[in-house]
This record gives structure tokens, C-alpha cells and sequence, in this order.
């Protein structure tokens, strides 16, 4: 059921945390730092991350975690995606942990999550495209893995894949430590670590290998979507902040650039664009409740196609109306940019969303 | 499309609502709203009786003076399961103008007098606050009221007045002080249209229909008793207007019953799986659960005692943008199978109101606050942009 | 060759008739008279228009005609289409009249166009939808042709169709008097007189069927479609100059509503859209000049797409800059609308410009 | 795409121009220029000469300064061309802005002395118009000339100093009287980098190149010959510099090499079928004709002596704003191809410069007078709105 109550003192409570993160470790000045790190570097942060509970944030009590709801976790991780972490905390918080401890029995989840949660091992799902997936064929007692995941953010910096794999028809999840695999480090367009992963025959006993878990992946992918969009709507309020202000701020002709019709229309039109993503996105949250998994599935892509339309919309307006200091890189906007389009490309973009949302039914 | 309100609470709610309207919506007046053709008189009054027997017919009003007693979110529910069920929707002059108006701001006597009659639909009120010379720039209106005898005698002349062919009443906005700001002398009077000196000539929309009109006041007697609160407070009763019932602005359940009967129309055409079709649809259907999910958002916060303002006009700049568009998509789905006139042989289904619906739609948003006003309101009281 | 000299005495000629044509017969008033005449009657200024030499306009002199070319004749189609003219001027002169011109030899087009050019017979190209051909099928010396046309503007005022017919996987074109067609009146959306006119069973002798008719046809089709983008080219210009108009005029909260920026840029924007549908209009005629037929042909759907995107586009802001006037049936902008809605809805609209110029290689 | 301009004559030319291309431009230029990647100096230079040699450098040039005499349709064919085979777009700092300014208003010494090396790329003018605090208020700058002995002490900062890093010298607009309404106390110097109190700071930009600055003058002396026409008339000079290759500025030579290249690579990832994809490049192909029409027709129309002016910002306006579509759809043919860091190990072909030339290109609605300038010029001077 969808409602829209207020944030309760918990989500508050982690928002708060995030906010002080951000002020302490990520002023400009101190990521552009980070950033001469590199691509294979364990992300800086991490275990402080660890200690602030934040890995284990929405993974169920039985599975080791706080049991923290999707709807809790949103602010926090817009509050992250704003600040421009280059750590992979969506990968692992949203998408890796999430997916496991709904994948396994909760004793061997807890158990499988407990060097996770603590910030021991950073351990990634690795999925390949949707025309290209991984696939596992049986060799006597062995699995064999082969494929690779072309973009994998924190890839550089996992200790462990978690290996979505196509075998006869049905998806497994097998554990590959990245020894095993062929890594290739490199940097996104945001700063952020990635690497091309690739699997040349990788063999794991096959009772290790976990089947059955479409459930799980289905939920994890969603709540992963859900984190994304959250840095999303985080980075549209930033922008939308930061540029209204900066309109406030600047004059020319005589007086501040807000006061032109043609600037204050823009503004609500981002104005709007802004309160919509917020809606979305809390939407979206409130969905992952939902026993219901079409509907869940297609309120997490309606609040896709939504929010990455209007984060294209605001990214063009705040470049635009910050004029030439839009087009730096020594404003926040530059950063925010990046990471946005980012974001908004990782996976197939809107017409891939909008082709779910139809489907599902 | 997928009802975001949906806990079994709402259901049964919705159930409710179903069961009463399947009972006692004529289906001449169903078949009219469902085909988008224009409504007449009788689908309206016809209606209002059918909702006020059951005590529905005000669902924003308090309990005391005839409401529901309904929530937020059952209002929102109850609009949108009315809208798609075709019922008509009834024109808002006495109901949501003002009736609300007298209800916060008018004498006992005058709601004693005038509400049970807004209710019953024995009155039917029309809207005089447009004037030619004036357009958005409401506040520079022209119409004088010059003190008389125990009352006023009103002079000047109101335009876009909608059904005051069906109307006897109406309440307006006049002059009382040429002397001050021009916000500051400015009265609401309610005026009985059978007086002498007030008459009407329509107005041709231009998709062929008479719905408005121009009125015109001379020397009309209006005594004491029919001012609204205070001489010169007419314009705070009128801004407090905009804010009644401003969740609903949106207009949700009229998108999507209209989405409805695009989809209905795009499948009847088989022309639903064409890509460009289809992506329209599908993006027009997430921009309703976008102002949906942000309505909702809003409403909870206020509930939470949280302060929202002129936000809401963003309700209103989104939910006119989608409703224009899909009545833009729905001329895209019948191609020249629209293009025959109103009533003329060769008009085809499912498409025969197709281009009247989008031309008077036009309106959405021009009227109430053009969407130009509506983002200058944003930009300026909102965002503190001055 | 495409050159964009500007318009020779002729044109300007022509044009100017057209404009006092319009001063003459077409106030608003005296047009909605004409609009209370039943569909089926003939239109009232037709003699004159073929006195005037009209008809005969952009047809071959060896074929009777004042041999134009289609450059020479969009300013004049362009000033009756903004000055909402009821009688069907692009059906007969932009459609049938070269069609026949090209479809038969010059001394039989001249025979056959003599009483069209001369205003005694209103003849139409009468084509099935895409999807729904008119067929003919032969059975013994005779051709018999069934199918229907919905919407033919002027349907219910012609003497005789030119019907294009689909036999054994090629076009004929066929004269049939309209007699022996089933003819529908009513009138469309912007008052002009239309029918839906069916062949049930026609029967006409074989050999008076032309055939060999395909690259007539398609010169035809491009030529029609070049005169109805010259009509809306007129009307995007007129609804511009109005709706400039009446921002000089109107005044809002003390000044002129043209004062304001919001409305400036908007009005910049129509500008623009006017600009591009005056460059197109012409592009599009000089390519009829053209003997490659994909060129004429890619030229000609650019032309269509632009102009019906910036159409409609100057519909909505004409309306909405209009206020409350813009939708009432009192000023021009109203009926012009109408007119624009119909002309860009005719066929296929932009999808359908957009897969022909597409195709033309 | 289609070629408009294509009579027999045209033909020949667009020949002789392949030829002479064919033979002369660097292939590693041509690469670079072809995938879109930042050039070197050495790529302008190098093509710089080649076109001198040929005496097509500065095809707007009259011919006794060095001009190659052609027609404004050849101009735009060469343009065209020039692109399409890959060539690097010269910087026009020297080429089209201040060579025309001492060709229209310089002293003949002046035109003398510089002239010939503008031509040769002996020098590497950059502009000094632009001030952090003015922006799109270009006039309200503040770097003062103080009258000395012979000449003037500039001080002040300039800023979006395109290749200041390459240039020898800067033209400035500078404020030689405080005391009169500000467009008519600017005056336009010429100014020597390589004098004591000219400093540089690079700029960073949000695709990581360096290509403007910031430039900082300390009381730099100017002698008189090197102030451009008369002490302050420098605003007149800058307004006709805007006038010069006015039908330019629509970038269609530009805008057609950016299409090839995004319609290869949505050949080359197999994209080209979608229909999203091939509808919006369809598009923006129909969009580019229409700017290619409208400079057509307008020039006609100055060729046959009808006043064009302020016309020509509707170029720059669609011009960029199809620029600016085309290198998104580049984005949404790439998807996740195009996400990693350039140069890293990440990239993949065609997309390597994809983000950055997006990024980058979000300059094109900016600088030259924004889109928003552009707007209020058309609608103030050509459509009489004020």
C-alpha cells in the first residue's frame, strides 16, 4: 500500500549521518584528491563507512543487517549521490547485499554477508548485458563461467563477484573471488573506480551455485534501481538548489539574473521537474513493499523513465543558466553533471524502462 | 492504468462508490461523458440529485453544512472512481467556489439561505470575476458598484462566464473604491439573475459549443445583505478561493479517465503497437502518476502540519500540459478520421468528439490562472525569485 | 538546382489577385454566411476563380494551362490557404489538373482539362486510403472498380473523379462521372465541403483507363502536397502576424503583454517556426523542378515534417498567447486553426513524411 | 545527408575542393577531427598552412587582403566540404574577428602589419571581451586603459580566453572613460602577450581540457598605434564583428559532420532500425535542411538588396540547439559505451569522446550570446517588441 507519511526519526537519523560524511570528506577540493588515486585503489572511506552501520542499512536483522526499509534508506543514499561518493556504496548496499540475503536461507546469508556488512570484503553482483549474459555450462561436477560485464562499477575494488549466470535456461549466482577473474581497472566519466570483468572459463564446484533465485534478483535489481534513482533525485535537488541560489546571487544588467521572466519560468519548470523526481522516487520506495511484483516492477519504472527525463531536463537548464561557470569543472555543477549522466546511462536508459513498465502488466 | 491507492481500505471505499453509481447513472449521460461529446443540462442536474440523495454531491465540505466527513485520500479516491465511471462532472461554480466561499467567509444567514440550495443544484451559480479588459491581470476590473439606498447599483460588464445560461445566480467581483490600490477596493456581491438590468449574450468557443458568455450589469440593484463578509475584502476571498480544494487542480481522475479512452481508441484503431503511440501513451501514464505521487506527497505533509503553499500550482501547470497532450495523441491515433464536423455523416467512431475535445481543451490552460501566471506564481512565491 | 531568388512578376501577380480575392470575399462574416450552404452546393466563387485564369495555373501550356511553375505558384496558394477559402483550389489545381497534364498526352489533356480549367467541371483524384486501395478487376472488355475514398475534400461539388485504381498490381487511372459514384456529403472541421465517395461495382470500358500513370501519380502527390504545405506556410505566417499584433496591442498589468520576456522569447520562437516553414515551402516547390524523383521526393516529406511539427507547434502558442480570445470563434485565429488542424491531418501527418523521406534513398 | 547546393558548377567546385584536401590534410588530423577528439595546435597549424599556400584561408576576405573571391554560395559549399572531409575548423579569433575588424575599421598600417601573419598563422590572436563579472552584459566591463605618455595602462581580467595559451596576442575591449552611459566609454587595443603584466590562468573546463583561460593585465602599456579606429568606439567594432559571417553561424557545414558521424555509429552498434533512434536522427537531419533553406533564402534576399539583419540570430539559435540534440542522441545510441574516462582503459569505438563532446559542447547555447540573448535580440529588434 502506498503512503506518504513523513520520514520517521530513523531515516532522519541516517540522512543526518550522510550529511555529515559528505561535510567532512567530500569538499571539492578533497575528492578532486581522491580522484589522482588509482582506478584499482580500495575506495578511501570504506571502513568508516562499515562502522557507521551503513553497509548492513537495508539487509534484513536475520541476515546481519538493520532491517532498514527501502523508503529509509532513500534519503540517505540521495544525500550520498549529491555528495558525490566515490566509494561503490549503491553496488554493495543496494544491489549485492539486498540480493543475497533474500537469495539464501538467512543463516547462511548472515554468514555469506557477515565480511560484507563489516567492510572486510567489498563483494559485487556481476551481471553481463541482456543480449550478452554470462553463461554457465555444467562440466561433470564443475560449473564453467564464461562472459564478461564491460562496466562494472567497484569492480576494481571487489574482493568477490557474485556471478549472475545463464545456465540451461535458468539464472545462477555463483561466488568467483576476483583472482579468478580477468579485471581491467579503469575510471568513469564521474571519477568514479570501475573495471571490465571478464569470466575465461572460471570453474566452481556446482553445488556451490545458487538456483532458484529469480526472486531475489528480480527485488535486488529493483532496490538497486531504487538507489540509483534516490543519487538521482539527490543530484536534481542539488542542482536545483545550487542553481536558484546562484540566480539569486548573480547580476547582470543591473540586477539579479532571477528576476527575468524568461529565468524565473525555467526555474519553476526545474522547480517542478525537482518535486516530481522527490515524488518518484518515494513512489518507487513505497513499491518495494509490495508482494505484488508487476506492480512493484512497474512503479520502479515509471519512476525510472520519470526521473531520468527530468535529470536530463535539469542537468541541460543548470549548465545553461550557470552560463559559463556551468561549463567548468570548478563548480560543484560540473561534478554533479557528470555523475548524473552517468547514472542516467548505466543500464539501457529510458527506452529500456519504458519498455519494462509496458511489460509489466 | 495502475491505482496507486490500492490497500484494502481503498478498495472496499472504491467498492462503495461503484455500487452507487451503477445504480443511478442514466446511461445516456454515461455514454455522452465516455465519448467526450458535450454534456447538457440534464446529465448535470440529472447527476447532482442522484449525488446529493446520497449525501456525496460536496466532498471537500465539512460534515455540518453537508459533506461526506471524507478524507484527503478518499476524495482523491471517490474523484478518480467517478471520472472512470463516466459520471459527469458537475461544474464547480456553487459547489467548489462559493459555496466554500459563504461557508468561510459569509454571514450565517446567507449560508442558511444559499447553501442548502448549492447542495440540492435548485440554485446554479455562475462566475463573475473575468472581464475583457482584464485577462490574468484580474485585479484591474473595471465593474463599479456605486453606494445607494440600504445597498449598491452595479454597472460593467463580465465575460467567460460559464453555463450562465443555466445560472440563476451569480457572485462577482466589483469596484467599491476607485480610490486605492486597486487590489484594495474590491467587493464579492451575489446577484439574482432574473433582476432587471443584467443580461447575457453567449460567446462561440471555437469548437462550435455556447459554454460561456458575457454578462452585463447595469444599474443593478445589490442590497446589503448579499455582500460577502466586508465592503473592500472581496480580493482576499477570492485568493482564498485558489487555495480551496487546490489538491485537486491536478485534475487525476479526469487524465486518466481520458488516458483510458485514448488507450481504448489507440486499440480499436490497431494502432496501439505502433512505437511512437505507444511511447506517448506510456510517458503520458508515468506524467499522471508523477503529479499522482506529488499530490499525495503534498497532501501528507499538510497533514503532518507542515505548511504548503502555492505549490499546488505545479498541479495545475502538469495535470493541463497532460491532458492537452493526450487529446493531441488522440488526434494522432485517428488521423483524418477525425476531420469530419460535429454530427456530420462523416464523422467516425471512436473519434467523433476528437478534435472539439482538443480544441476546447485549449482552455485548460488559459483559464484559472493561465500557466503562465501559474509559474510566475511558483517562481516568485515559492522560489523567491523577485 | 535549388536557388532561392526571390519571386518574379508573375508570382507577385498572381499573389496580389489572391489577396484582393481574399479582401473581396472572405471577411470573417461573409464567411461564415457561405458555411450555412448545404455541403452538396457548389462553390460559390468557383466561375471566378477560372475566369481569373486560376484553374489553370500550374498546368503545361501545350495542355491548355498558364504553365507556372510550382515555385511561381506557392505565394498565391499560400494567401487563399490563410485566407481560409471553402471552395477545394488545391484538390483541383495543385492535384488533378497536373496529374492529368502528365498522365496523358499533351492533345488528350487538353481535351480532357478544357471544361476543368474553364470552371464548368469540377474534377477530383479520387486514391483509396494506403490500406485500402480502390481495385480494379477486368471482366471481358469492361473494368470494374470498387473501393472507397472517406474523406475527399470538394467530393460532394465534383462532376466527375479521376480514380486511381489498383489493377493486376498497377495503378489506372479512370474517369468516372460522378453519377455513378455513391457520394456522401458533410462537411469537415474547418467548414470546408467534403464527401465520402464509394465505387460499387463501377463498370467503364478498358480502354479508356490510362495507364503507364505512376510517375504522374507520384508527381501529382508531390505537387498536392507542395500546395498544402504552401496553405500552411500561409498560416503559420498569419497566425504569427496576428498573435504579434495583438501582443503590440493587448495590455496586461500596464504594459503591453509583448513587453514581457516570457512572451518575447515565445514570439522569438514562433518567428523561427514561420522562418523554417517559408524556407521549406520553397525548397520543397524548387525540388519539383527536379528530374531526380528521390530528390523531389526527400525534399518534398523534409518539407511536410518541418511544416507540420512547426504547424502545430504555432497552433498551440497562437491559441495560448490569444488568452481567452484565442478559443473563442470570434477572431481569425480561431477558424484558422481549424484549417491548420485539418490540412496537417489529412494523411498521415508527420509519421507518415517521416518513413517516405526515410525511404527515398 | 542530401546536398541542396548541387548544380553542375557546384559539383565542380565541391571536386576541386576533395582534391585539394585529399592531397594536403594530415591523417592523424583527420582522425582526430573525424572521432571528435580535442586537437593540437600542430592540427590547426599545420592545416592552417595548407589552406594559406592555396589562398582559401579566410574565404570572407575581400580579394585584395587575401580573400580567395568567392561567391556566398561557394562559401557555404566550401564550408560544407571542409567538414565533411574532416578538416579542423580554424579558430577564428584571428580569421573572422579581428581580420575583418582592421579590414572594415583598422589603420593601414595596422592592416599592414598584421593582416599577412593572421593569413599565415605567423600569429595566434585570441579575444578579450569577456569579464568573470559581465557575462552575457558584455558592455558592463571593467578592465581600465588610464591615458600615460603616448599610449594607455590597461589593467584588469579578461576571461573564456579560447587557445590563450597558443595566442601572441589579445584584442581587447577596454574602458577608456568612466564617466559616459558604459557602451560608449569601451575602446578596442591590440595588445602584445609577451609584454610584462599580461599573466594567464588556465581554466579547467567539465570535459577536462584546457582550452579557455583566464587572462590578467597589470598595467600593460598599449602605444596609440595599437588602438583599434578611434578611442571609444570600441562597442561599434564589437557589434559589426557580430554582423560579420552572420550567415555562418548556423553551423550546418558543422551540424552535417556531427549527423555522418552519429548515423555511423548507430549503423556501426546496430541501433540504426530502432525506431526511437531512427526518428529522432531523421529529425534533426529535416532540422538542419531547414537552417541550410533559411541561410539560402536569406541570403538571396541579401543579394537582391533586402535588408537582412538581427534575422541571422534564429541561425545561431537552431543551429545550436540541433548541435546540442545531436551529440545527446550520440549519448543514447552509446548507452554505457560511453561512460569510461578518456583515455583510459574503459573506451570503446565509436564512443571514446561521446561524453566529452557533449560536455562540451553545452558551450555552443553560451558563449557568442546565449541562446536566451539571442532570443531577445529577435524579438526586440526584428519583431518590434519593446
Amino acid at each position: 500500500m502506498i503512503d506518504f507519511k513523513l520520514p520517521d526519526e530513523e531515516t532522519l537519523l541516517l540522512k543526518a549521518t550522510a550529511e555529515r560524511f559528505i561535510a567532512d570528506h567530500y569538499e571539492l577540493a578533497l575528492r578532486n584528491e581522491m580522484l589522482t588515486a588509482s582506478a584499482g585503489q580500495l575506495p578511501a572511506h570504506w571502513g568508516e563507512m562499515a562502522e557507521l552501520g551503513w553497509l548492513a542499512a537495508p539487509v534484513s536483522e536475520e541476515a546481519g543487517g538493520l532491517g532498514l526499509t527501502p523508503r529509509q534508506v532513500v534519503p540517505f543514499m540521495s544525500v550520498l549521490g549529491a555528495g558525490l561518493v566515490l566509494e561503490p556504496i549503491g553496488p554493495v548496499v543496494m544491489h549485492c547485499a539486498p540480493t543475497l540475503a533474500r537469495a539464501l536461507p538467512s543463516d547462511k546469508a548472515a554468514a555469506a554477508l557477515a565480511p560484507v556488512l563489516a567492510g572486510e570484503s567489498i563483494e559485487l553482483i556481476a551481471a553481463g548485458p541482456a543480449n550478452a549474459p554470462i553463461r554457465a555450462t555444467r562440466e561433470g561436477d564443475d560449473l564453467v563461467l564464461t562472459g564478461s560485464v564491460p562496466l562494472l562499477i567497484g569492480g576494481a575494488q571487489a574482493a568477490a563477484f557474485w556471478v549472475v549466470a545463464e545456465c540451461e535456461g535458468a539464472p545462477l549466482l555463483v561466488r568467483v573471488p576476483a583472482g579468478e577473474a580477468s579485471v581491467e581497472a579503469y575510471r568513469v566519466v564521474d571519477g568514479q573506480s570501475a573495471a571490465r570483468v571478464s569470466f575465461k572459463g572460471v570453474r566452481r564446484a556446482a553445488p556451490e551455485a545458487i538456483a532458484g533465485c529469480e526472486e531475489a534478483l528480480a527485488y535486488g535489481n529493483d532496490l538497486a534501481m531504487v538507489g540509483k534513482l534516490a543519487e538521482l533525485a539527490g543530484l536534481i535537488d542539488r542542482l536545483y538548489r545550487e542553481t536558484l541560489e546562484y540566480m539569486k546571487l548573480r547580476e547582470q544588467f543591473g540586477r539579479p539574473i532571477g528576476r527575468f521572466q524568461v529565468i524565473q519560468h525555467r526555474m519553476a519548470d526545474m522547480f517542478i521537474k525537482r518535486e516530481e523526481a522527490q515524488s518518484m522516487v518515494f513512489l518507487a520506495a513505497e513499491a518495494m513493499a509490495s508482494d505484488d511484483t508487476a506492480f512493484r516492477s512497474k512503479l520502479v519504472c515509471a519512476a525510472q523513465v520519470k526521473i531520468y527525463d527530468n535529470a536530463r531536463a535539469v542537468l541541460r537548464d543548470a549548465v545553461q543558466l550557470h552560463g559559463g561557470m556551468g561549463v567548468t569543472d570548478e563548480l560543484p555543477v560540473g561534478h554533479m553533471v557528470k555523475r548524473l549522466l552517468l547514472l542516467t546511462r548505466l543500464d539501457g536508459g529510458r527506452m529500456a524502462g519504458l519498455r519494462r513498465f509496458r511489460a509489466a502488466a | 492504468m495502475t491505482d496507486l491507492l490500492n490497500s484494502p481500505g481503498d478498495q472496499a471505499f472504491r467498492e462503495e462508490i461503484r455500487e452507487y453509481v451503477a445504480g443511478e447513472l442514466h446511461p445516456d449521460t454515461r455514454a455522452r461523458v465516455s465519448r467526450g461529446a458535450p454534456l447538457t443540462r440534464e446529465d448535470f442536474s440529472r447527476w447532482q440529485k442522484s449525488l446529493h440523495a446520497k449525501g456525496w454531491v460536496a466532498p471537500a465540505w465539512p460534515k455540518e453544512h453537508g459533506g461526506p466527513g471524507w478524507t484527503a485520500r478518499q476524495r482523491i479516491i471517490a474523484d478518480e472512481e467517478m471520472f472512470r465511471l463516466h459520471t459527469p462532472p458537475l461544474p464547480g461554480f456553487g459547489l467548489k467556489m462559493i459555496g466554500p466561499i459563504l461557508i468561510q467567509f459569509g454571514a450565517l444567514e446567507q449560508q442558511q439561505r444559499f447553501l442548502p440550495r448549492i447542495l440540492s443544484g435548485e440554485d446554479w451559480w455562475c462566475q463573475g470575476f473575468s472581464e475583457s479588459g482584464a485577462g490574468s491581470d484580474l485585479a484591474s476590473l473595471k465593474t463599479r458598484a456605486v453606494r445607494t439606498d440600504g445597498g449598491w447599483l452595479v454597472s460593467g460588464s463580465k465575460t467567460w462566464t460559464t453555463y450562465a445560461q443555466y445560472a440563476n445566480w451569480i457572485f462577482c467581483l466589483v469596484r467599491t473604491d476607485p480610490d486605492v490600490k486597486k487590489q484594495e477596493g474590491i467587493s464579492m456581491m451575489l446577484i439574482d439573475m432574473s433582476l432587471p438590468g443584467v443580461s447575457r449574450r453567449p460567446i462561440r468557443l471555437i469548437d462550435g459549443t455556447e459554454e460561456v458568455n458575457e454578462i452585463f450589469l447595469d444599474q443593478v440593484y445589490v442590497p446589503d445583505d448579499l455582500v460577502v463578509g466586508e465592503i473592500n475584502k472581496g480580493w482576499t476571498y477570492a485568493k482564498a478561493l485558489l487555495e480551496h480544494e487546490r489538491f485537486g487542480i491536478g485534475g487525476i481522475g479526469r487524465s486518466k479517465q481520458l488516458l483510458a479512452r485514448v488507450r481504448e481508441a489507440a486499440d480499436a484503431s490497431g494502432r496501439a503497437g505502433e512505437p511512437e503511440i505507444a511511447n506517448a501513451l506510456d510517458t503520458l501514464e508515468i506524467d499522471i502518476m508523477a503529479i499522482e505521487a506529488t499530490t499525495l506527497r503534498l497532501l501528507a505533509a499538510v497533514e503532518a502540519g507542515v505548511k504548503i503553499g502555492a505549490e499546488t500550482s505545479l498541479l495545475k501547470v502538469r495535470g493541463t500540459e497532460i491532458q492537452q497532450a493526450l487529446t493531441e495523441v488522440m488526434l494522432d491515433i485517428a488521423g483524418p478520421a477525425a476531420l469530419a464536423a460535429r454530427d456530420s455523416a462523416g464523422v467516425q467512431e471512436p473519434f467523433e468528439n476528437a478534435v472539439y475535445q482538443f480544441l476546447n481543451w485549449r482552455k485548460l490552460s488559459i483559464y484559472g490562472g493561465s500557466n503562465e501566471i501559474q509559474r510566475s506564481i511558483l517562481a516568485t512565491q515559492v522560489l523567491g525569485l523577485k
